[in-house]
């Protein structure tokens, strides 16, 4: 039987792991290799907030590995070779794979700061990180957040969570650059500010010394922080160098095809490292989030199993809650150009809704408001519908650019939903992960019984008559 | 399996659905805390409950970074677990329907369950608007997307002219 | 939030606005007063009657305002949907409690209020925007002038809520038309007595409100059976369960015709020859799109009609026709009758077209269609003429009503005069027995010499003339509890007395009356008891209603009203009805008002007696 | 004997379309209001209100005379704001 090997054991590898378990069947023979536990990155901030055990960080442990007949392996590896086949570990051991997937994602960068080996100087990247932030972590540390995107605002609202004094320090002119444009970032900017968050925009930290117990930060600004913990958030790069001389084609990230394969048939790229198709406009882009992770593992998995599954692309996406403000992006915000925006902008809730168009079609959007927001969440997930679907909304689309949050007649007219429902990825109803936190089944109604909440109802009451309603072309 | 269908000819919006929904979901009548939603169109006098078809790609469910939604083995539900639900809200971005929600009470994504199997919505509804019944694919969208649709063709028809 | 919340059934929270120093508090809502008075129309008068002078002007900023809602007001019990306005009616010089449905006032109760109390007057056209505990006092110069459909459109993208719920005054409002009326939802109203006219002169444009919060129960099991006990009844009532969802309250037009009661031509007749065409039936199966019902409503009689093709532009609109879509809510009965039958128009067409010119501009469609029926037979005895109105006001003229309508709300020509409601507009042109109503107030859709028990709830009623503080319609026509003689007194005084306490109760609890038609106290009384955790018990619930009732006299007495206003016009009074059913029928208020002072424990003169006051716990 | 009769809200099904609820039947001499409601297939407890010549009556037996128009309603209510 064909040996798939994956290397990574984050979300996308694992997704790859299951997938092909499903896809070929017991026979196949799977190996996971990965320097560190399963585990979901963008979990851990919640594990430091206290939200979750250390175990609910864990996306599948040995036992679960096992019983799925999947070989776990713990190592680096150092080299592919692509001829013979084979990837060596940093112990020496050579595995020999029919397919492979390089799923190893991405790692923190750490930006040239003097004085930023110093103690109390952390990323948060990985379990390890985290560990060593909540060993440090007394009572309500003053902490700074260096780098202002998505990653460290998640951080950042684990923070304040615990009641932390917190500082953000980025050296572009706005807060999330990479999620949100200059006017949504300012509403996140005064939202922060008034939840007693101080920010420094346009500023880098120059260097970080200590005095006495504390850390003295100075900023180009000419502001100098004080600060008990700092934290590291800027920027993350795909885990690409023993790829060196291996022949595997590198562009930002390992370039895939629409079945997540490589230029070198059999081996495969998904996740943070792999540069995949972008739903919108058919180029490859690495887009370094979860829901890509998982998706392109399926894809692979079942590629790798040997049924054909093409992926019609990824669609950028974010969201975030910095402390009760909604943020979310989809696909291609990034345009102001006025032609082709549509956009809401109500500084004192604060509410930014902006949509980009190309013709009819809506191809990127942002929110931020209030996360008791229902109707937006409501609005948000079918905006992506919409982006998804890439639905020409034809005279809705002039509704909605006049009736910016309304979205929900155009997505029902439009018949948004009816032509979503039914497809799937693998051409196959997806199915729930079999590895459980705690062995939890996933069943039912978890709030108790409703039967008495909602007390004993006659049975007679299914039957109440209606006005058959005519419609309305009955006046036509 | 079971699937909620709407019959957007009987609803009359007067959202009982909403109120029980978020009667079992919290204990307490606030339609905002309801995970099935009550569109109200009223420009073209349409009306109808919606909430998450359980659909087979389960977004929701592949999206999630820690593996807190599953199926229901017995009503094949995607259930969020609340104690494993970090409030990450990446399902909510993930979900194309609209149809995931997030308790900004409890900091935890919420969505349709299907009460287990015994709807409160249905049980709620005065006008058998809301059915529980087997079905493959949810049959009632196109309908309402037409009517929908043929209401503001009907408006844009009239707009100029002196009503 | 200030007040902390042991409530239950009640937030526990009322919110104060002084507009005219911007003053924005909320306090705790007086738990013995909600006690005894429940909530909505009974706790808006208390406050009003224990913080403000009756007799100030209605359209001074000395007048407040009070929302009120019930403690039922936001839950699922059926038709929970209610929200009163209690103030001193512009339109009657009275303490006025105008009750709307729709979707708003559940919302304030989400906001966590169970009252806004407003003060004062802004300086500058304002609007109220109202997310949970957030309260905003925000400039609505922008929105001045523009109608209700247009006001909420504007504002719900301002404020970028799309689900925020928005009350709010047309142009008629603005201008002090003094029967202007609060819509919510679009077609909703607050309609009676001038509501509108007083939050105009506060410049308070609108209100708008979102809440994320909820209603919860003392003994939620409890409440569930109660609520599912009371649907049931109401699914086993051929009224709530089909007569209402299938033809709405519309259906009245044809009864009412053919018993002889309906209004017509100014009250100079009582039957209407057109009936037909502006009959329930005739709408349903031509004009009727769908039906809608209220925020938790399970009857649903709310009428979406549509006026397609030759329709829509068989008469013009000249303000704003944009603001029109293909459906629109209404007419319900009340506007049908005053609009129709009593100008003497029987197009229903029109009258759909006058029912939404109303909503948009914000009036109350039972006086609009009263005072131009009043016009018209001042027009038709030659006391006005064209001279002064410009269009020809002849009975049965649709266009005349269209016109006037839009005219009206802007106070244009002729309209400035009706503007002033119909009792003042008489006065002024010199025949005020062409007056037809109570207390300022005009006559709601019953001939009170066809059914002489309207007649004594119309001259008692402290509001003015209306049909919804004592419908004993229901007993004298619709046989509901019991059928009575429609052309009887004996017995009128007692169930008069019954359905105003019962109905004071009903407009207390936050629940809509049109429940009573099914159901009664009695299945109220569970789930007001669990929802609140206060045992009361059926007596007491009536007691409440009698209450609220004496309580309102009080009012009205020191508002300068006295025994003598327990009247109606000299029409009603002495001019028998001329043909059909009910030919040669005068109101004989002079058997009744007698026994009725008596059952109520009155003086001779209608006044208050110390010892009712004792008793109900007033002085 | 003929009589008119105008029969309203859901009971105007029990007469052809178009006929908007108004017919002259011809009735038995004698015959009562039960007759004619049996004739005209109303359950009885659908004809909530009758009236003869504008008045109500509850006395399904009286008998019915030439010329005589009876007005039929089922359960309807009504009067809102």
């Amino acid at each position: 039987m064909a040996h798939h090997i994956i290397i990574g054991g984050g979300p996308a590898g694992v997704a790859a792991a299951e997938t092909i378990r499903a896809t070929a069947g017991p026979e196949a023979q799977i190996t996971l290799i990965s320097n560190e536990p399963a585990y979901s990155r963008m979990v851990l901030p919640y594990y430091l907030a206290n939200d979750i055990p250390e175990r609910h960080v864990l996306t599948g442990d040995a036992a679960y590995f096992e019983q799925h007949g999947i070989t776990s392996v713990s190592g680096q590896v150092e080299k592919i070779d692509t001829q013979a086949r084979t990837v060596t570990l940093g112990d020496g051991s050579s595995h020999a794979f029919d397919t492979l997937l390089i799923a190893t994602g991405s790692s923190a960068q750490r930006p040239p700061i003097a004085g930023i080996d110093q103690e109390g100087v952390y990323t948060f990247w990985t379990l390890e990180d985290a560990k060593q932030v909540m060993a440090k972590a007394q009572g309500t540390p003053r902490a700074v957040l260096i780098g202002a995107g998505f990653i460290g605002f998640i951080v950042l609202n684990a923070m304040a969570k615990l009641d932390w004094n917190l500082s953000v320090v980025e050296t572009e002119a706005q807060v999330l650059p990479r999620m949100l444009d200059a006017t949504g970032a300012q509403a996140v900017e005064g939202w922060l500010t008034s939840q007693n968050v101080a920010v420094h925009t346009g500023a880098q930290v120059q260097s970080i010394s200590r005095e006495g117990e504390a850390l003295s930060l100075s900023l180009s600004n000419g502001a100098s922080l004080s600060a008990d913990i700092v934290i590291l958030a800027t920027g993350i790069q795909p885990n690409l160098g023993f790829l060196d001389g291996s022949g595997i084609q590198v562009d930002g990230g390992i370039v895939v095809d629409d079945r997540m394969q490589t230029n070198i048939p059999g081996i495969y790229a998904a996740g943070d490292v792999a540069a995949g198709p972008d739903l919108l406009n058919g180029s490859v882009a690495v887009h370094a989030i979860q829901p890509t992770a998982v998706d392109h593992g399926r894809i692979a998995g079942a590629n790798m199993a040997g049924k054909e599954t093409h992926y019609p692309g990824s669609l950028l996406l974010n969201v975030l809650d910095v402390i009760n403000l909604h943020c979310a992006s989809f696909g291609q915000w990034r345009t102001d150009a006025n032609e082709s925006i549509t956009t809401v902008w109500n500084p004192t809730r604060p509410i930014y809704r902006k949509y980009v168009w190309d013709g009819d079609r809506m191809v990127g959007a942002l929110f931020v408001g209030p996360i008791d927001d229902v109707t937006m969440l409501n609005d948000v997930g079918m905006v992506k519908g919409l982006i998804q679907a890439q639905q020409a909304l034809g005279n809705w689309a002039d509704y909605v650019k006049e009736n910016p949050t309304d979205v929900r007649r155009a997505y029902v007219a439009t018949g948004t939903a009816q032509q979503l429902v039914g497809h799937t990825l693998l051409g196959a109803p997806a199915t729930a992960r079999a590895y459980r936190v705690d062995g939890k089944t996933p069943s039912a109604w978890q709030k108790g019984s409703h039967g008495p909440l909602i007390g004993s109802r006659p049975d007679a009451l299914d039957t109440l008559p209606r006005t058959p309603t005519p419609g309305l072309d009955k006046g036509k | 399996m079971k699937q909620l269908r709407v019959i957007t000819e009987k609803c009359t919006s007067c959202i009982q659905c909403e109120l029980a929904c978020a009667f079992v979901q919290t204990g307490t009548f606030q339609p905002s805390r309801s995970v099935i939603r009550v569109h109200i169109f009223d420009e073209q006098a349409v009306y109808a409950p919606y909430t998450c078809f359980q659909c087979d790609e389960a977004w929701c469910l592949t999206a999630c970074p820690v593996n807190a939604i599953g199926i229901d083995p017995d009503t094949d539900a995607k259930v969020v677990m609340d104690d494993v639900c970090v409030g990450c809200a990446v399902c909510t971005v993930a979900c194309p329907y609209g149809t995931m929600f997030y308790n900004p009470d409890s900091h935890k994504a919420f969505k349709c369950d299907l009460c287990g199997g015994d709807p409160a919505c249905v049980k709620s509804c005065p006008t058998g608007a809301l059915e529980y019944v087997d079905m493959d694919q949810p049959d009632w969208l196109a309908s309402w997307a037409d009517k929908v649709n043929r209401g503001f063709q009907h408006m844009q028809d009239e707009e100029g002219g002196n009503a | 939030m200030s007040a902390t919340n042991t409530m239950h059934g009640w937030t526990g929270t009322v919110l104060r606005v002084n507009l005219t120093s911007g003053n924005i508090t909320k306090e705790p809502l007086n738990a013995e007063w909600a006690r005894d008075y429940v909530g909505g129309r009974g706790l808006g008068v208390k406050y009003l009657y224990e913080e403000m002078d009756p007799s100030v002007d209605p359209l001074s900023p000395e007048n407040k305002m009070i929302f009120a809602t019930g403690p039922l007001t936001g839950t699922n019990a059926s038709c929970g949907s209610r929200y009163m306005v209690v103030t001193k009616g512009a339109l009657t010089n009275a303490v006025t409690t105008s009750n709307s449905g729709g979707f708003w006032g559940p919302e304030m109760k989400f906001a966590g209020y169970d009252m806004i109390i407003l003060e004062g007057k802004a300086a500058q056209p304002s609007y109220l925007w109202i997310y949970d505990d957030r309260v905003e006092l925000r400039d609505a110069t922008h929105l001045w002038g523009k109608t209700v459909w247009q006001t909420e459109e504007a504002l719900r993208a301002e404020i970028g809520v799309p689900d925020s719920i928005i009350a709010s005054i047309g142009p008629a409002g603005e201008n002090l038309v003094r029967f202007a009326c609060i819509m919510n939802d679009l077609h909703r109203a607050a309609g009676r007595s001038g509501v509108g006219a007083v939050m105009g002169s506060k410049n308070l444009k609108a209100i708008a409100l979102r809440g994320t919060g909820g209603v919860s129960l003392a003994d939620p099991q409890a409440y569930m059976e109660g609520q599912w006990a009371m649907k049931e009844k109401l699914r086993q009532s051929p009224v709530t369960a089909e007569g209402l969802p299938m033809y709405g309250t519309e259906v009245l037009v044809n009864v009412i015709n053919e018993h002889g009661a309906l209004p017509t031509r100014n009250h100079q007749q009582t039957v209407f020859d057109e009936a037909e065409n502006i009959s329930g039936e005739t709408l349903t199966e031509t004009r009727l799109v769908a039906n809608k019902a209220c925020f938790s409503c399970t009857i649903a009689c709310g009428r979406v009609s549509t006026l397609p093709g030759e329709a829509s532009s068989k008469y013009s609109v000249t303000t704003n026709p944009q603001n029109w879509k293909i459906a629109g809510e209404g007419p319900e009965y009340e506007a049908a009758w005053a609009m129709g039958s009593e100008c003497g128009v029987g197009d229903l067409d029109a009258l759909i077209k006058a029912n939404w010119l109303c909503n948009d501009l914000g009036m109350d469609s039972i006086s609009f269609g009263a005072s131009v029926a009043a016009a018209m037979e001042l027009f038709e005895k030659g006391v006005v003429g064209q001279n002064e109105t410009e269009i020809p006001l002849e009975f049965g003229s649709a266009e005349a009503l269209i016109a006037m309508a839009e005219k009206t709300a802007y106070r244009q020509g002729f309209g400035d005069a009706l503007a002033e409601g119909s009792k003042r507009m008489t006065e002024t042109l010199g025949r005020p027995e062409f007056f037809m109503g109570v207390r300022g107030q005009e006559f709601a859709a019953y001939e009170a010499r066809a059914i002489q028990g309207m007649g004594l709830g119309y001259a008692t009623s402290n509001r003015g003339a209306c049909h919804l503080k004592a419908y004993t319609v229901a007993a004298e026509i619709l046989g509901l509890p019991r059928q009575m003689d429609p052309r009887a007194t004996e017995e009128k005084a007692e169930i008069t007395k019954v359905f105003q306490d019962a109905t004071s109760t009903v407009d207390a609890t936050g629940l809509c009356q049109f429940l009573t038609f099914g159901v009664g106290l009695e299945e109220m009384l569970p789930q007001l008891s669990a929802a609140t955790g206060v045992a009361y018990t059926l007596e007491e619930l009536v007691h409440i209603g009698e209450r609220i009732w004496n309580l309102e006299r009080l009012w009205n007495e020191r508002a300068g009203f006295t025994g003598k206003d327990d009247t109606l016009p000299k029409r009603i009074l002495e001019e028998p009805i001329p043909s059909g059913p009910a030919k040669g029928e005068v109101n004989r208020l002079g058997e009744m008002l007698p026994e009725y002072y008596e059952l109520r424990g009155w003086e001779k003169d209608g006044k208050i007696s110390e010892a009712k006051k004792k008793e109900l716990g007033l002085e | 004997m003929q009589v008119n009769i105008k029969l309203f809200a859901n009971l105007r099904k029990k007469l052809p379309k178009g006929s908007m609820g108004k017919a002259t039947l011809d009735l038995t001499d004698q015959a009562t209001i039960n007759d004619l409601i049996h004739q005209l297939d109303i359950p009885l407890d659908l004809a909530q209100m009758v009236l003869v010549n504008g008045e109500q009556t509850r006395e399904f037996g009286q008998a019915l005379t030439d010329g005589d128009q009876v007005s039929i309603f089922p359960p309807v209510a009504g009067g809102s704001e």
